[in-house]
């Protein structure tokens, strides 16, 4: 195997683009050495992209943010815009491991790893966030939900990578909330995860809302019907009932070691309805509320 | 054999019973203690073993040849280089056969070739280069299964024992016990009321944190070094040595610190290839386990099928019990279901009992011992059967416990009659206790139960080394898991009469003192700890002797007091008295060194009980349950070192929150285990648990000078039912399947709200 | 003689009988004794026993005397984590 | 198989080393370098027995390749104590007998470190969380979170 440390993205990607066997990127690395370590792949080339000034830095971009893929969530845990804007995003990324892997785990690698489990997806993709992908042909920008095709593979073609995540801007009276369920309270792997976001008008009424479930199928999920049925209402008890009822219908679980598929199916009505209260809370500015998705 | 136990209750201790630094401290706390995987030898080699991927096969041949090509690979041991040197002794031949497959591999992760090559890359490739020719055989995992007529059979050499008549085929059931007295027929009959329910429980691994590891450094004469981590050096020795074919004084075994057991490290695994690799090499051989192999090649416990009927009076009164066991441990006869069957009943007095127990095997690892082996289980499905009987009567679980409780003079289930018992003072305890006033919260429920543990003594051998000046050097056979060297350094003190700091205790090798049973059986400070006070003993008559050389008067006029030499009485003479140390500076002139020893097979170790209290409250929409408080309430007989109590108690306690509520062996179809690591097999962490609160009693044990009695093992019998008892109560339904997982609880709750 | 009471399983060994009737003054002739009088014992007592004697279990000790009025039970020998 | 040339600071002293391109910090330390203070229990980032910092940054060792440690500071068991002086987290362990085998211990020193660097006033739960990537199995963490929240009051105090 080779280890190479490019320091701009093109070099990164020509490296990527020219390597015969099989080559890696290495950010956080939290999933790849474990992979590494278990023998499920011998890589021939792992490119190190930490070295790349681009992939290091958050930035406001458009009102919205612009996080470097090798941005750790622990970096994204102590930046206080961030944090206020997307808190939901935020402690998805959070949620992904221990304290130890907080300090070197990153959201694109957690994306890029493909896991229909994968923590900081499903708040990503209710945020509506994009993906910035540098390759041989130039840049692209796809929808995160757009990036993952299968429990394990991507839609990113050879020589591409991820540089950046790119979220949003904020609408004033938005909100977002990612709860999940795991059997301890840490170190565990999402059994069913779900983000919610939220944008509320004046009065309280819900003009947008995009809802997002992740271990409930081969890939993440963007559920339409949830968020319709949170659209338009004060997300009172109905609109709750009909977003779990959604959310329940929209799931393609399987029996695991670590939930039955009729554990999933149930679960995950019942995440949403608590990750949308939370959202609604914040939306309407009530910053006291925490959520208690541990 | 009971000794100056009469006194115990009068005597005050001047340091027994106090919470010194432990003399193995500083290293632990700076990174300098050197454990299994932490020893390194010039010119060592990588060991690495090769592992069946099937749960079930016949090895028809294995190829070596390319592997043994690779440059850099110095060995490679196949079956062939362990030759069945065990003479007949089949607990011996199923080691053998456990350590390395031979003609047919039992399980997923039984080691079928290993090799020696000068760093990890080379001996991983060579692994790959070993070619086995494997004939798939199906299996089977679950012990239910596995006693079923037609259920794929492991030994065709099993024929099921203790059942008449003699079965003519072989099966997968290898031996039926019995205990117990009475009639419980005619026991049912005298019942008002009757629960029957049927328990099952996930096999478990200790999860000791360490993995398996040595360095084994053998010579062509013969002569043999090996370094690891274990319970018992010795009993690696002695194993080791006849596994292959060496003379036992040929073999020296040093253990290492050790990482954590549990019982776990009560056997060999590795320890015999890597001796064999480096036999064969001619090179230290380090062998170390990934966390994968810990999990699938090392020995978790047993997975149960459980049935209990329990008859009551309306009154409270049991009037009759009856249990079946069924426990599978692994692919090997020896499964703990025979302490399974003899605990299952013994918190409880009874005229009518009956305990029956079936020791199965299965496509699993063979199991070892793991803290109070087998009884955890039984204690879960007689525990949870007694608080529904409790309840049925209109009691509370404690008075019915209570009333219903062994004490002295109770013949016990197993047989003997108990003498002066703990259990009936921790039940009262209990009941006093703050915890069982406290209210409880919404979806908050309170459970309780009771546990046992039989506890024992073994051989012992403590040598104890009086230095010039004074201060003491203790060597034990005893590998030291939690804190046993302070322990020892505490009794020796106590004993002389001197400064604990004055005192360090060691675990010599096996070239160095006299052999030691393993660190098991809650035996060591019972044990080890008699030994040392005898030896101190046997040290003081000698230095007393000494004085009486010094003062020129009759050795039996000279007594010992508080670390001093004293005239007998006045008219003994008038001298002033000697210190320990004063007489030590004399040795020399006085008839040479001065030492104190003892050798011993311990006995009389007197069985334990603890009773423990928990709230947990149940998220009644996912099922997750969370432990809200915990208490656990044991006889200590006497604790020597209260702070290393209080953690045996809280060790065991939350081993058993793991067990009932996240941990597992989970087999797929295939018959392999899918969450061999600690992502899926879900030991507790730090944020899933509040402080565990403990109580220490201590009524002595007749047959220790102090009244020791073991404490490692009581504490992870009563937190299966426990936990059970509370989530019961607090999701309004009977749990009987462990784990208690979040789905099972949502299940339930789903079948009770279908229900009413 | 002593009175030696052996567990439940062990009875097809003993002619169905769980109460035995032994000449012995100590263990060891307690256990080479059961093993002349039972041979279907012998493989169980090559395992390994413990003996109970009024109530204190002893896992080793040939040595143990036992008197005519001693309590003796045959328990499976003794292991512990 | 082409070996890194790595140039280091371990424990504030500079330190190069050759490692080969997979090899994870946690095998330098241990096999290269000697310092066997940082252990494996998994070596999948599950246990944190091979905790160690990195640029002040709590991590396991075993889920950082030895060639990514070039040029930064790295801090592990060893570097805790100053001279004979323990560090209150050490002192403490042993005080409260935080520790029964001891196996994991270095490693949750050195996470309570990084803890109470961020935080010096932690409350229970925030001590169970901030320890939740440290498996130990003897002691059921009772005395450890003791023992680094007494840690926690002495250092408030100096």
């Amino acid at each position: 195997m080779r280890y190479e440390r490019p320091t701009t993205m093109k070099q990164a990607s020509v490296l990527l683009t020219r390597e015969k066997g099989s080559a890696f990127v290495l950010a956080g690395g939290t999933d790849l050495l474990v992979r590494m370590r278990t023998g499920f792949v011998e890589p021939d080339l792992v490119i190190d992209i930490k070295r790349i000034p681009a992939t290091r830095e958050i930035t406001s971009a458009a009102g919205g943010f612009k996080i470097g893929a090798a941005v750790t969530g622990a970096e994204l845990g102590e930046h206080a815009k961030l944090k206020k804007a997307w808190p939901g995003v935020v402690e998805a990324a959070n949620l992904i491991g221990s304290k130890q892997v907080q300090g070197r785990c990153t959201m694109t690698g957690n994306l890029c790893n493909a896991s229909p489990a994968a923590d900081s997806v499903p708040a990503l993709v209710a945020a509506g966030a994009k993906a910035v992908i540098v390759g041989p042909n130039g840049k692209r920008t796809i929808p995160v939900e757009q990036v993952p095709v299968a429990p394990g593979k991507t839609s990113l073609k050879k020589g591409e990578i991820i540089e950046s995540i790119v979220l949003p801007q904020r609408p004033p009276r938005s909100g977002d909330a990612y709860l999940r369920f795991i059997p301890r309270t840490e170190m565990d792997i999402a059994v069913v995860g779900v983000g919610v976001s939220v944008t509320l008008d004046a009065k309280g009424v819900c003009t947008d809302a995009r809802v997002s479930l992740g271990a409930v199928a081969p890939t993440v999920l963007l559920v339409p019907e949830a968020a319709k049925a949170l659209i338009g209402t004060k997300i009172d008890k109905a609109a709750l009932d009909a977003l779990a009822k959604a959310c329940s219908a929209a799931c393609r679980p399987i029996d695991d070691k670590r939930g039955t598929r009729e554990y999933r199916i149930k679960v995950a009505g019942v995440l949403a309805r608590r990750a949308a209260q939370i959202a609604r809370k914040r939306a309407a500015g009530n910053a006291r509320d925490r959520a208690g998705g541990k | 054999m009971p000794l100056d136990s009469t006194q115990q209750n009068k005597r005050d201790f001047k340091v027994v019973g106090t919470r010194p630094l432990r003399p193995d401290g500083i290293d632990k706390v700076t990174g300098r203690a050197k454990f299994g995987a932490d020893a390194t030898a010039p010119g060592m080699l990588v060991g690495r073993i090769l592992r069946s991927p099937h749960a079930h096969a016949r090895i028809k041949k294995i190829d070596t040849s390319k592997a043994e090509k690779l440059a850099g690979v110095k060995a490679v041991v196949t079956r062939a280089d362990f030759p069945d040197k065990t003479d007949g002794d089949a607990a011996l031949y199923d080691v053998l056969y456990n350590i390395m497959a031979r003609d047919k591999a039992l399980y997923e992760g039984h080691a079928v070739a290993a090799v020696a090559a000068v760093d990890a890359r080379t001996a991983r490739d060579a692994l790959k280069l070993i070619k086995i020719d494997y004939e798939v055989l199906p299996h089977v995992t679950d012990v239910d299964a596995a006693m079923k007529p037609g259920a794929p059979v492991l030994h065709n050499t099993i024929f099921t024992d203790g059942v008449e008549p003699k079965p003519k085929k072989p099966s997968n059931i290898v031996r039926r016990y019995e205990f117990g007295h009475g009639d419980v027929e005619a026991g049912f009959k005298k019942a008002d009321i009757i629960v029957e329910r049927t328990f099952k429980t996930e096999a478990t691994h200790q999860g000791y944190i360490e993995p398996h590891a040595c360095l084994a450094n053998v010579g062509p004469d013969g002569q043999g070094e090996l370094w690891v981590c274990t319970q018992g050096h010795f009993m690696v020795r002695d194993t080791c040595a006849r596994l292959l074919g060496m003379d036992i004084s040929k073999l020296r075994v040093t253990a290492s610190e050790i990482g954590g057991g549990f019982g776990g490290k009560t056997t060999v695994f590795i320890e015999p290839v890597a001796l064999a690799l480096s036999r064969k090499a001619n090179r230290p051989v380090k062998v170390v386990m990934s966390r994968d192999e810990v999990f699938k090649a090392s020995g978790p416990t047993a997975s149960t099928s459980i049935d209990v009927k329990i008859g009551v009076t309306k009154a409270g009164r049991i009037t009759a019990a009856d249990a079946t066991l069924r426990y599978q441990g692994g692919a090997f006869a020896g499964s703990p279901v025979e302490f399974g069957a003899m605990s299952t009943f013994a918190c409880y007095d009874l005229e009518n009992v009956r305990a029956i127990g079936y020791d199965v095997v299965t496509n699993r690892p063979k199991q070892a011992a793991y803290r109070a082996p087998g009884a955890p289980m039984a204690a879960f499905a007689v525990e949870s059967v007694i608080e529904e009987l409790a309840h049925k009567v209109g009691m509370t679980g404690i008075d019915f416990r209570i009333k219903n409780a062994a004490r002295e003079g109770t013949k016990s289930s197993y047989g003997p009659t108990y003498g002066p018992i703990g259990l009936l003072p921790t039940l009262e305890r209990a009941k006093q206790h703050p915890h069982f006033q406290a209210p409880l919260g919404p979806n908050q429920g309170r459970g309780m139960a009771c546990g046992f543990w039989f506890n024992f003594g073994g051989q012992t051998c403590v040598s104890l080394n009086v230095n010039i000046d004074g201060t003491v050097a203790l060597s034990v056979g005893t590998p030291d898991i939690g804190g046993s060297r302070a322990s020892m350094c505490l009794m020796a003190a106590e004993e002389l009469g001197i400064p604990y700091d004055k005192v360090r205790a060691i675990v010599a090798d096996t070239s160095s003192l006299g052999y030691n049973d393993v660190t098991d059986g809650s035996r060591t400070t019972f044990a080890t700890g008699m030994a040392t006070i005898l030896a101190a003993r046997d040290a003081i008559k000698k230095l007393t002797a000494r004085a009486a050389q010094i003062w020129g008067i009759e050795p039996d006029a000279v007594t010992w007091e508080k670390g001093y030499a004293k005239p007998a009485g006045a008219n003994a003479g008038n001298f002033p008295p000697l210190s320990i140390a004063e007489i030590a500076a004399q040795a020399g002139a006085t008839g040479g060194p001065i030492a104190g020893h003892h050798e011993y097979s311990a006995d009389g170790a007197g069985v334990s009980f603890a009773t423990h209290i928990c709230d947990a409250e149940v998220d009644p929409e996912t099922g997750a349950t969370k432990i809200v408080r915990y208490t656990v309430l044991q006889d200590a007989g006497k604790a020597v070192h209260p702070s290393y109590v209080e953690g045996q108690f809280q060790g065991g306690a939350v081993q058993g929150i793991g067990w009932a509520l996240n941990e597992e062996y989970i087999y797929g179809k295939d018959g392999r285990l899918q969450n061999a690591g600690f992502l899926d097999y879900r030991i507790p962490v730090c944020s899933d648990l509040p402080m565990i609160d403990t109580v220490i009693l201590e009524i002595p044990n007749p047959g220790h000078p102090y009244g020791v009695r073991g404490v490692g093992e009581t504490s992870i019998v009563p937190p299966l039912a426990t936990i059970a008892n509370a989530v019961s109560a607090a999701a309004g339904v009977r749990l009987t399947s462990l784990p208690m997982s979040p789905p099972k609880i949502l299940a339930a709750l789903d079948r009770k709200a279908a229900a009413e | 003689m002593v009175k030696v009471v052996v567990w439940g399983s062990l009875k097809p060994h003993t002619g169905g009988k769980a109460e035995l009737e032994i000449e012995a003054g100590n263990v060891r002739e307690l256990l080479n004794r059961l093993g002349e009088a039972y041979p279907g014992l012998k493989p169980q007592l090559a395992r390994g026993v413990s003996v109970a004697i009024d109530g204190v279990i002893f896992r080793d000790g040939w040595h143990e005397p036992l008197r005519k009025d001693s309590e003796v039970f045959l328990l499976p020998r003794m292991v512990g984590g | 198989m082409s070996n890194i040339h790595v140039r280091t600071k371990i424990n504030g002293d500079v330190v190069e080393y050759v490692c080969e391109a997979d090899e994870t910090l946690l095998d330098v330390l241990r096999n290269r370098l000697g310092l066997t203070g940082a252990k494996e229990g998994c070596g999948t980032g599950d246990c944190g027995a091979c905790s160690v910092t990195i640029d002040g940054r709590l991590t396991c060792s075993c889920l950082v390749l030895g060639a990514e440690a070039d040029g930064s500071e790295i801090g592990t068991i060893e570097g805790m104590a100053n001279g004979e002086q323990l560090h209150p987290l050490q002192r403490k362990f042993l005080e409260h007998a935080a520790l029964q085998c001891g196996i994991c211990t270095p490693g949750i020193l050195v996470a309570a470190k990084a803890l109470l660097e961020h935080n010096p006033k932690p409350t229970e739960t925030e001590v169970r969380f901030g320890l939740a990537g440290n498996l130990c199995r003897c002691t059921g963490y009772d005395k450890i979170v003791r023992a680094v929240m007494d840690a926690a009051q002495e250092m408030r105090r100096a």
